[in-house]
């Protein structure tokens, strides 16, 4: 057994531990505390594939930046009053996710043995005229051939195919104004409004529906008069 | 690559073992007669009404969500930087549009007040 | 014919992700509570990002495609966390609730 | 081989020979043994420059206050950290009975944990580092996230009102700060084409083969926004906000005595020292230097940025929590934003490597003039951004003053009425 076998499996265990815990436990706190332990782990598995920027930036992101909203947004929820670690369907699902689970073992699984890409589907579409080689452009490791390292450029390498017209460019600018319409989106959603605003926006709201219900009765839909719906009222309890 | 990193992983567990013997050996050495008084919760010498739940400021979320999307930003950013060098004017001008975009972000942000600390 | 780096084939990476994934899974679907659910949903992302740079490593290290793969899962995942968590955090305020399973109506 | 400029060096090897030949019969352990002792021999480092930098700040924090400072145990009060030290290990400590017993035992021991590990990759001397990441400046900034969470562990383990609010207000602070760090050390990324602090180094002292110049020549801004959330990340004063005893007596770690106390202690002060490290490194040029051995110009480069905290410290009155939000959102992080728009123009117009010229264009010019175009710059968007900033600040004190000034004529009216 090498060392790296060890420490994956070991690394392994503890992710799923803590994953296993984080879906059971009643105290939504430590479920937080849990996942940060778990994404720690899958830094550490992504050490072990070479892969150092993205361990890093797994620390960086899932646990300094998400773990941190998610942490905030238990305290501002009191998520953790009285709660149920489970729903009604939860037999169903862990017949679902078994099922699920059942179907990826059979996919990867030691039963599957090799990882042949020309049996691949989407690779053996293709594998007709084209060989696994080519597809995508890129170079593919046969199976059972030595696997190169990771060249030490990686990162600049990384860098580059990002801002490359031909490789990753659509999707990293996409990226910055998807980013724009989440913090608008995020802000308008989570923004606290003022006394004023609140009350500006109910006016509103109950012009645009008495107007509505207006031009519905014009139009011999709604015979009576226009009634509010209940929205408007269950609106009001917004502090 | 992954070598380098052994020594991070060695350190980290050094550096608990070495803490978790210091804990250990004060726990050892140090005076234990807890009382009742003595392990209640501190609040200036009053006793502590209603539990710890007090209301947060929704206002702690949406900073942290402002750093969330710059910090996304970052480690983008990083490896582009690592290539700086050898990128092209047309790249840097993507980059450079990338930036404004997300400057536009935190101006909007601005703007809606979602910065302002009352 | 396998792939394997310092004894370690690609598969046991795989199977990994591929539990992970499922107890996300039972996280999603299983929990009374909308947070822990959104917990569910990074644990999968994080089990299909393990995916992505695993088969990068294993199959085509020298492309940087499973790298920008995960980076861009990275970057929405942490911006589904933002929209998802400012929605929760909305209802809540309106309804005193987060169980998803009485957030039955469009409007709040 | 300069015995005296390469003396760690030297050590390391040796130490690393004993241990190669006991080990013999298997490299494996001899590499795990060697990376122990390497590892407590960095965590015995940090933790003896903890406590020497408790007494350094006492003393010249007093002096700058007209104090004496520690006078009592031993001569100068040399003794005062092994005194503090035998006092905390003996000193009882109580769990809260409402504590959440795992979480708020596990905090100490975080937050040491993490801002020890962040040792593991600073530069000391040419080839003595513990190792040398490739991802070096990006490690340092995302292990520091490892405090974010032992802060809120502790707020949260305390079960008390004030070590949560505590807790809430220092997150909100330091993860706010992160944004500028990130931001200015992307500057000092593109120059040197790495993110390993060694050859952030190297580029510094061999710029494309011309006598190197520091960085902070090149970005003076990066590195005074580098420094002031520096400070805002270690918590220290001027941004100690979290200690602010008449609002939420001593933050998060209200709860905590006796060693665990000192652990936080510890945690701050590594972190400050690492800081101060890893701006020497980035910006000061790190170990390079003419004349006196390597690790010395570290040191005392490192001591000198440090002494720039404690003058702070000593001097600077604390800021408000909306102030600091301020500050930071609506000033470093804009400016820091503009600043590296210009950079980035500016570094692929002005080239220093003749290869990338041919191939990408720009005007080639030598590392000296680049560093004065960009100075040069970096100042101007400082001036601007500053008298920008003063004008909007002063428009808005005139409009307060306006509305006070008429809620004071209202308030007339209504009593002569």
């Amino acid at each position: 057994m090498t060392i790296q076998q060890v420490l994956f499996i070991v690394i392994a265990l503890a992710v799923l531990g803590a994953a296993i815990f984080v879906v059971t436990t009643r105290n939504l706190f430590r479920a937080a505390l849990m996942m940060i332990a778990a994404f720690f782990g899958i830094a550490g598995l992504f050490v072990l594939l070479d892969a150092g920027l993205f361990a890093v930036a797994q620390v960086l992101i899932y646990i300094g930046a998400i773990s941190i909203l998610v942490i905030f947004a238990v305290m501002l929820t009191r998520g953790m009053q009285g709660m149920v670690p489970r729903n009604s369907q939860a037999t169903a699902a862990a017949v679902t996710v078994a099922v699920v689970f059942a179907v990826l073992l059979l996919l990867f699984g030691p039963l599957r043995l090799t990882l042949d890409l020309a049996r691949w589907p989407v690779i053996s579409l293709f594998a007709a005229n084209v060989s696994p080689r080519d597809v995508g452009g890129i170079e593919w490791t046969p199976p059972g051939q030595a696997i190169p390292a990771v060249p030490d450029t990686y990162i600049a390498d990384f860098g580059r195919s990002l801002v490359d017209l031909n490789q990753y460019l659509l999707p990293f600018l996409l990226i910055a104004f998807l980013v724009d319409v989440v913090l608008a989106g995020a802000i308008f959603i989570a923004r606290q409004r003022r006394p004023a605003e609140i009350v500006e926006d109910r006016q509103r709201q109950a012009e645009e529906e008495t107007e509505e219900a207006e031009a519905m009765r014009r139009a011999g839909v709604l015979p009576g008069a226009a009634s509010l719906p209940e929205g408007a009222v269950a609106s009001a309890s917004d502090h | 690559m992954r070598t380098d990193f052994a020594f991070v992983g060695v350190m980290l567990v050094t550096a608990a073992l070495l803490m978790g013997v210091t804990l250990i050996a004060a726990s050892l050495l140090r005076p234990k007669k807890p009382s009742k008084a003595k392990l209640e919760t501190y609040e200036c010498g009053m006793e502590t009404v209603g539990d710890t739940w007090v209301q947060f400021r929704v206002q702690y979320y949406i900073l942290a969500l402002v750093f969330v999307l710059f910090d996304i930003e970052a480690i983008l950013l990083f490896p582009i930087a690592v290539a700086f060098n050898s990128l092209s004017f047309f790249a840097v001008a993507n980059v450079i549009l990338f930036i404004v975009v997300l400057l536009i972000a935190l101006l909007y942000a601005w703007r809606k007040g979602a910065l302002d600390w009352e | 014919m396998q792939n394997v780096l310092n004894g370690i084939p690609l598969w046991w990476y795989l199977v990994v992700s591929s539990a992970l994934f499922c107890i996300g899974l039972y996280g999603t679907l299983a929990r009374k509570n909308a947070i822990a659910l959104l917990m569910g949903v990074e644990l999968m992302l994080n089990a299909a990002n393990i995916n992505l740079i695993a088969f990068w490593r294993y199959l085509a290290p020298a492309s940087s495609g499973g790298l920008a793969f995960a980076a861009f899962v990275l970057v929405i995942a942490a911006a589904e966390a933002a929209v998802g968590l400012a929605l929760i955090i909305s209802i809540y305020r309106t309804t005193r609730s987060i169980d998803p399973e009485k957030l039955d109506r469009m409007k709040l | 081989m300069n015995v005296i400029n390469d003396l760690l060096k030297i050590i390391g090897d040796f130490i690393a020979g004993i241990i190669n030949s006991i080990f013999s019969f298997s490299p494996f352990l001899a590499d795990v043994v060697t990376m122990g002792l390497a590892a407590v021999i960095l965590c015995t480092f940090a933790a003896l420059s903890f406590m020497g930098l408790t007494y350094v700040e006492r003393k010249v924090v007093a002096r700058i206050q007209d104090r004496v400072g520690p006078n009592q145990a031993g001569p100068l009060g040399l003794l005062q950290p092994l005194a503090d030290g035998i006092k905390m290990f003996t000193k009882e400590d109580t769990t809260p009975a409402a504590a959440d017993r795992w979480v708020y035992n596990l905090a100490p021991l975080v937050i040491a944990v993490f801002a020890l590990t962040t040792y593991a990759v600073l530069p000391f001397a040419p080839g003595v580092v513990g190792t040398n990441l490739n991802v070096g400046v990006f490690y340092i900034i995302a292990i520091g996230s490892g405090s974010i969470v032992a802060i809120i562990m502790a707020g949260w383990g305390s079960n008390n009102k004030y070590a949560l609010l505590g807790a809430f207000r220092t997150v909100a602070q330091l993860v706010g700060y992160e944004v500028p760090m990130l931001l200015n050390v992307l500057p000092v990324v593109m120059i040197a084409g790495s993110m390993g602090l060694t050859d952030i180094i190297t580029q510094q002292t061999t710029l494309n083969g011309n006598p190197g110049i520091p960085f902070i020549v090149f970005f003076p801004l990066s590195a005074l926004v580098f420094l002031i959330s520096g400070i805002a990340e270690t918590a220290r004063s001027p941004f100690d906000l979290l200690e602010a005893e008449s609002e939420i007596v001593a933050g998060f770690h209200v709860e905590y005595s006796g060693m665990k106390f000192a652990l936080f202690f510890l945690g701050e002060y590594v972190n400050a020292l690492a800081v101060a490290f890893v701006f020497s490194t980035l910006f000061l040029g790190g170990y390079a230097g003419p004349v006196l051995p390597p690790y010395i110009w570290l040191l005392l480069k490192a001591a000198a940025v440090f002494f720039v905290f404690m003058w702070l410290r000593g001097t600077l009155p604390r800021i408000r929590v909306d102030q600091m939000h301020n500050m930071n959102w609506k000033f470093l992080v804009p400016v820091s934003i503009v600043h590296l728009v210009v950079v980035m123009a500016l570094m692929k117009l002005f080239v220093t490597n003749p290869a990338q010229v041919q191939a990408n264009g720009g005007i080639l010019v030598t590392p000296g003039v680049q560093a004065a175009i960009l100075f040069t710059a970096s100042i101007a968007i400082l001036i601007g951004s500053l008298v920008i900033a003063a004008r909007r600040a002063r428009i808005m004190r005139l409009q307060e003053e306006a509305v006070l000034e008429q809620r004071r004529a209202e308030n007339i009216a209504a009593v002569s009425v």
